[in-house]
């Protein structure tokens, strides 16, 4: 505990380089001002520095914070760190991505898998059997956006829909776009995609535009950029996630389990299927965490 | 020949110039006229190049000042001295590999199109460089890659690019020592034809028979310090070297005789790449056997191919009566044999690394015990050849960049005779080094034939051949043109032969 | 390699320069073959406009790249300046609303800057290698961009600045149109001029171009600083493409750059390399690309199959040359 | 920087070397003590063994990279090499069951074959420079790692596996024990040994090099097969660290390896570099993401003074290059 009393919480996401990250960092440090922790977020410069993320989390607990809140860009890879932190009694708290770690504390979040789900029966309710789909993919490895394509996946071929591309884009608008208009030299007759984030999402809609085709795509996340996409009646869809509530309730759980009150060990901080309906809604809550 | 006009043209004063704390030139004064042939003299590491790259603005001096024509001037980059009117042909090839003969002639002046975005005139720059190789006669193309040519040919190229720039000044670091003897005759009559228009000249070489023919003044350096300024024709050799060297040579060529012995190298109808012609010899024991030739016969090429260093057609090596196959020269110094490369810079040396490094890189498989070095044994290895060829400085541990040119070559020489070759291949090995080190090299060949090592020595310097061996063969477009035996070989038949003139081979 | 005829006209050597990278331009064409016989869809117009639109942020990238290699050189921090100068453009015309022209002058003059930046580290504070300078200027442009809007991107950009990067004359990309002019700017640029000519003698010999009277530092800095203007015109190009700047734009495309440039025939020592090899070092990734789209095939195999190609492109020109040695 | 006193013995010169690091290690004292002004968490045993134990993969792989860039070329496929040979460990190991040992031994053997490979295709093919050569094979063994467990992590190897990545005697690290022992080892290699002197001589002056009898293609050959080995050994850590082999395992490690290579005072263009350089270089790495971490400074702040950092660490060996040049 630090010298003014107050818990120290330590938060470590995949990394803060994205709008997606920055919105758990808003949650957990609301829940900091409001519940009064010292809140610490940190994160690697992308989510594929994974052995920067092991360092950071070492780090950490050679800060001896009184919890851990983490996010694991690659789940198996952090519990020798977690054990470290476990023989020094720090509570560990896993949020978005969860880990295969019995001593945890909990896990909050979503998980890619339903979120794929969701985003496919959503992509399928605007499409009929037998229409061919494209999958964009995030660079292959990507355990979060496997498993978003491979639910997706999953539920668009159990209605009946042809999945007739799936490519990686390494969640860059450049090449999503590129990659689409690949696709589409090879299927112009495709239905509808369904991207395993928004920024992939919004490249492939470019490549669309570009040749007039009005189709669903259906993308992953929620960015501010998706919403206004969709409010402009360009993309179809996106599955949000609630970043901000990972983070708020992270913190606010980590406070919990530091007092040594009953915590839940799972935690579902849900999804929203967002099309131009609730987009503003959505829009207005994201906006005013900016702020 | 014309009197030398009396203006000063530059002149130096108290110039002083250390490297890393080490004072090369001390207190040089120095003063060139309008219109004479000046020339340095000194032994390797004098300071000669040190002193005329603070004039070219390569180097900065540490103190004492340069005046051109009366006026004290700064010249702080290369630019600055061109701007004067200087023109440099540097000790080291200063060409780009990649660039073709005249744009290598023309860089960093380039002629341009008036207007039209000042793009460069290539058809102009092309013109004048085939204009003025056609009038030197020399079969160099404007649009051939410089690092397709030869040393010597490439050596041309350095010294055209001097000549065709409007010039005052011209400074030459031994701008011969890659030239065969006809060569230097034209460039030689050229520097006349300067002297002539009133260009002064700087000219730096360590051939004294060269330095008679066409000095007008000469300034000789030793350990960094001026010792005399002296005209050409009222000083005798003599005087020169024991000025320079601070004693006397008693004999420029210190030839011993031995008795002939084995076979030991033996070369079999050998063909090389894209020749037609094959080539046989023989070199014995107790022997030196020299090669003569003009730029470009292909004795450099006869000698990498013997060495593995270069794909041969066909053709038969025998090392003291045994068939070797040399695909490498690996191989080669397997069977026994040393090339020591005519090229230092670019064959010789690992310029950034130290000296003992250097001079033991050839023998490290003799200078081991299980699988690690000796160091004691390397050190004492490099000392000891440091002190029999004289390098300066005698530290091992200084990188062979730093050396003068005459010191890297004897830094190569040293490099091989640390090997157990049996048979020794020099390639110009007196290239750029000062007289006293140059009876040093031959006393060392000396030796090594007395060891009962065969020794071949290809050289342009006619003299040396003459001087030291006991067979002289002749190159002529890369066919053996002439056996000539020590009584039979002179200058006139030599050049004979090398020019195509007669072919008894 | 050695031109026997003797004398060459000056555009019979614009014709040479090309023969010379015929190994890459052999490659591209055996790629291109047997795509058109794997695909149908390959060998369409459309598809062929698909691919120079592709390329032409790479093509960009890439040229400043080959100027810098040229010198024996590099340039790591293209991708990060890219990023850098779209999002001050997007903050300047999108956020604060300014004219559109402004921005795209802020945008090549931020590219610009960085590219003068790196040339000053390299020349004035003398860091041994454009590696050093380049992999801080890398880090410091992405921390900015990430730093600018807190990792938000941009979008909304007015179709003027969209332009360039996104509309057609009939079927021809204006973003191709754009990488041929420039290209062709600085083909002549380095055949033609003096500056152009320096480039390759600093990279052949850097000394030697020194006691030439040539004032190295001044050329390595407009190399540098051209080569992160072509990061920004890439940039723009890139704006134009997807509608938006984003602060991880142009990650790791420094890696695409030097590859286009190495395949295209250029050496990493310096003082070798054509602007024509680059691009088609350029194409034949961007062909390889589409062409595994085209295929479907799977994301695990492409990378190999891109492994593979890069060393099968660069043995055929080896083997090329090899057999013209012959 | 010339030793005026003349005769230097053979332990003299290997401490020159020490010292002319000097820059370098001045760099990584400075930003030390700046970093135990600033967090009193810095200056603990802990933290330091943590910097160790952090340092160690990057350590291994810069080691290879270090023999690669003395001979005057570059490994881009350490990172992908690692990734490969431990996710065919973990196949052998947790998906066959099979002895650890053999595991290690397949981990090990199979880095050394991709470095050999590397070496064939450069001496063999005669690709015209490792970049391509290695580019290529950085992207066919991810590409295969990622297609052996289509793209599954693998988690839980045997405790004999992770000991080296996990385990410490006392408070230090064995993994960085290794670390050090690797490094002497190569420091004698370098510096006593034939081949070590063949590297380097390689770099210097190739031609030089094969005209003194080098069998220059077998050096350079052996020194892609150890930089391959020492990325196999790199993984063999980082599988104790995480606990798994993971096929984007050392994704673009290659760029962390020439930094401390190149930080460390070695020369790019080769022949020039050592052991020890290239561990001060890889520990300044570590010590500034340490400290970053530990000061909280968020990741896009960190990337900017990561830049920052670099250039000012090689900038103060510049300096007193100059100094002692006076
Ligand atoms: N860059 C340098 N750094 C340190 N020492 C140097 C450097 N250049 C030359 N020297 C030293 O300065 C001295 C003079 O060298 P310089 O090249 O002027 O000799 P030189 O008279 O031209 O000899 P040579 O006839 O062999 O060409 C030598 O001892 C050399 O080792
Ligand atoms: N690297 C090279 N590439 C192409 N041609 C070359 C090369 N080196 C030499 N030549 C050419 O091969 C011929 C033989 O050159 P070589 O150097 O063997 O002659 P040399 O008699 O030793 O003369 P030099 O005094 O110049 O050494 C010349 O025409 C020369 O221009
Ligand atoms: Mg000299
Ligand atoms: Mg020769």
């Amino acid at each position: 505990m630090k010298e003014d009393g107050r818990p120290k919480v330590m938060v470590i996401l995949k990394t803060l380089s994205s709008q997606y990250w920055k919105f758990v960092e808003a949650g957990a440090k609301e829940a900091a001002k409001k519940l009064n922790v010292d809140v610490t977020i940190v994160g690697p410069s992308s989510e594929a520095k994974i052995d920067e993320q092991i360092s950071l989390l070492e780090d950490a607990i050679t800060q001896e914070p009184d919890a851990l809140v983490v996010s694991p860009s690659q789940p198996v890879t952090v519990i020798p760190a977690f054990e470290m932190a476990k023989k020094k009694k720090i509570p560990v708290l896993l949020v978005d991505t969860d880990a295969d770690w019995d001593d945890k504390v909990t896990f909050l979040g979503t998980d890619n898998y339903t979120a794929g789900k969701k985003g496919g029966e959503q992509l399928a309710s605007m499409l009929k059997p037998g229409d061919k789909v494209a999958i964009i993919a995030g660079a292959l490895g990507n355990t979060a956006m496997d498993h978003r394509v491979k639910g997706a996946k999953e539920v668009l071929q159990a209605k009946g829909i042809k999945v007739v591309a799936e490519q990686p884009a390494d969640s860059d608008k450049e090449k999503a776009l590129s990659v689409m208009e690949n696709i589409l030299q090879k299927n112009p007759d495709i239905k509808g995609v369904f991207s395993a984030n928004d920024d992939m999402a919004i490249g492939a809609l470019r490549a669309l535009e570009a040749r007039k085709l009005k189709i669903p795509v259906i993308g992953t996340d929620g960015t501010i950029e998706a919403l206004e996409s969709i409010q402009a009646g360009n993309l179809s869809g996106t599955i949000a996630q609630n970043p901000y509530q990972m983070g708020y309730k992270g913190v606010e759980t980590a406070l919990k389990a530091i007092r040594k009150e009953k915590v839940s060990k799972r935690i579902d901080t849900g999804v929203d299927v967002i099309t131009r309906k609730n987009a503003q809604k959505k829009m207005n809550f994201l906006k005013g965490l900016l702020d | 020949m014309q009197a030398v006009k009396e203006t000063s043209l530059l002149k130096l004063s108290k110039v002083n110039k250390s490297f890393s704390g080490i004072r090369i030139l001390k207190d040089i004064d120095l003063e060139i006229k309008a219109g004479e042939v000046h020339i340095l003299l000194g032994e390797n590491g004098a300071g000669k190049s040190t002193l005329i790259k603070i004039v070219t603005g390569a180097y900065r001096k540490d103190s004492g000042e340069i005046y051109w024509e009366g006026n004290r001037v700064a010249i702080e980059s290369p630019l600055d001295a061109m701007n004067l009117g200087i023109a440099t042909i540097y000790q080291e090839l200063n060409l780009i590999p990649e660039l073709t003969v005249y744009e290598n002639i023309y860089l960093g002046r380039e002629i341009k199109n008036s207007g039209k975005f000042s793009l460069l005139n290539q058809k102009e720059m092309k013109k004048r460089v085939a204009e003025y190789l056609k009038r030197l006669n020399l079969d160099i193309s404007p649009e051939d890659k410089v690092s397709s040519l030869g040393i010597g040919k490439q050596q041309l190229v350095e010294i055209i690019r001097a000549l065709m720039m409007d010039t005052r000044l011209i400074i030459m670091d031994e701008p011969t020592a890659s030239l065969s003897a006809s060569e230097t005759e034209t460039l030689l009559k050229i520097i006349d034809d300067l002297r002539k228009q009133g260009i002064a000249i700087i000219y730096i070489s360590h051939r004294l028979d060269e330095i008679k023919q066409i000095g007008d003044r000469i300034t000789i350096l030793r350990d960094g310090c001026k010792m005399a300024t002296l005209p050409v024709k009222k000083t005798s050799t003599e005087q020169m070297i024991q000025l320079m060297v601070g004693r006397q040579l008693k004999d420029q060529y210190p030839k011993e005789s031995f008795t002939i012995g084995a076979e030991g190298l033996k070369v079999e109808d050998l063909r090389l790449r894209k020749r037609k012609e094959t080539i046989s010899f023989t070199a014995y024991q107790g022997q030196i056997l020299g090669i003569a030739g003009l730029v470009g016969a292909g004795r450099t090429e006869l000698a990498r191919a013997i060495f593995g260093a270069e794909p041969i057609e066909s053709g038969k090596v025998y090392v003291f009566g045994e068939e070797v196959t040399i695909r490498s020269p690996q191989d080669a110094i397997q069977a026994g044999l040393a090339l020591i490369s005519e090229d230092r810079k670019g064959e010789g040396l690992i310029l950034d690394l130290d000296l003992e490094f250097n001079m033991t890189l050839t023998s490290l498989k003799r200078l081991k015990q299980g699988a690690f070095l000796r160091f004691k044994k390397l050190n004492e290895e490099a000392n000891r050849y440091l002190h029999e060829l004289r390098i300066r400085p005698s530290d091992v541990d200084v990188p062979a960049r730093k050396l003068s040119g005459g010191n890297q070559q004897k830094v190569v020489i040293a490099k091989w005779l640390a090997t157990n070759a049996k048979v020794f291949i020099f390639d110009e090995p007196t290239r750029g080094i000062d007289v006293g080190a140059k009876v040093e090299v031959y006393r060392l060949m000396n030796d090594l034939v007395k060891q009962g090592k065969v020794v071949i020595m290809i050289s342009s310097d006619l003299p040396e051949l003459l001087g030291m061996c006991d067979r002289i063969l002749v190159m002529h477009e890369g066919k053996m043109t002439a056996d000539l035996s020590r009584e039979e070989a002179d200058q006139e038949i030599i050049m004979k032969a090398a020019t195509g003139g007669i072919q008894n081979a | 390699m050695l031109d026997v005829a003797g004398k060459v006209s000056a555009e019979k050597k614009i014709a040479k320069g090309f023969l010379d990278k015929f190994g890459a331009l052999i490659g591209l064409i055996l790629l291109s073959v047997t795509l058109t016989l794997l695909t149908d869809k390959f060998l369409t117009l459309d598809n062929l406009m698909n691919i120079f639109r592709q390329s032409s942020v790479n093509c960009l990238l890439a040229i400043g790249m080959l100027l810098t290699i040229l010198t024996a050189g590099i340039d790591l921090s293209v991708g990060s300046i890219l990023a850098i100068s779209t999002m001050l453009m997007g903050i300047v015309v999108v956020k604060w609303g300014m004219n559109p022209i402004l921005g795209m002058a802020v945008c090549l003059g931020v590219g610009a800057f960085f590219g003068w930046l790196n040339g000053i580290l390299l020349t004035k504070l003398r860091l041994p290698h454009p590696f050093i300078s380049t992999l801080g200027t890398m880090n410091i442009a992405r921390g900015l961009a990430l730093i600018v809007t807190a990792a938000a991107p941009i979008a909304g950009f007015p179709y003027m600045i969209q332009f360039v990067g996104r509309e057609f004359i009939g079927p021809v990309p204006i973003s191709f149109l754009l990488v041929i002019i420039v290209y062709v700017g600085f083909h002549l640029f380095l055949t033609r001029t003096a500056t152009g000519r320096y480039i390759y003698a600093i990279g052949g010999n850097k000394e030697a171009a020194r006691l030439s009277g040539i004032n190295v530092n001044r050329v390595l800095v407009i190399v540098y600083t051209m080569s992160g203007l072509m990061a920004a015109l890439a940039g723009l190009v890139m704006v134009g493409r997807v509608n938006s700047a984003f602060p991880l734009a142009g990650l790791s495309y420094e890696l695409d750059a030097i590859a286009a440039v190495i395949i295209g025939g250029a050496s990493f020592f310096g003082g070798v390399g054509t602007v024509w090899g680059t691009m088609i070092g350029a194409l034949i990734i961007a062909v390889l690309r589409n062409g595994l789209n085209l295929l479907n095939v799977s994301a695990d195999f492409q990378m190999a199959v891109i492994g593979f190609v890069i060393i099968t492109a660069v043995f055929i020109d080896v083997l090329r040359q090899r057999a013209s040695k012959m």
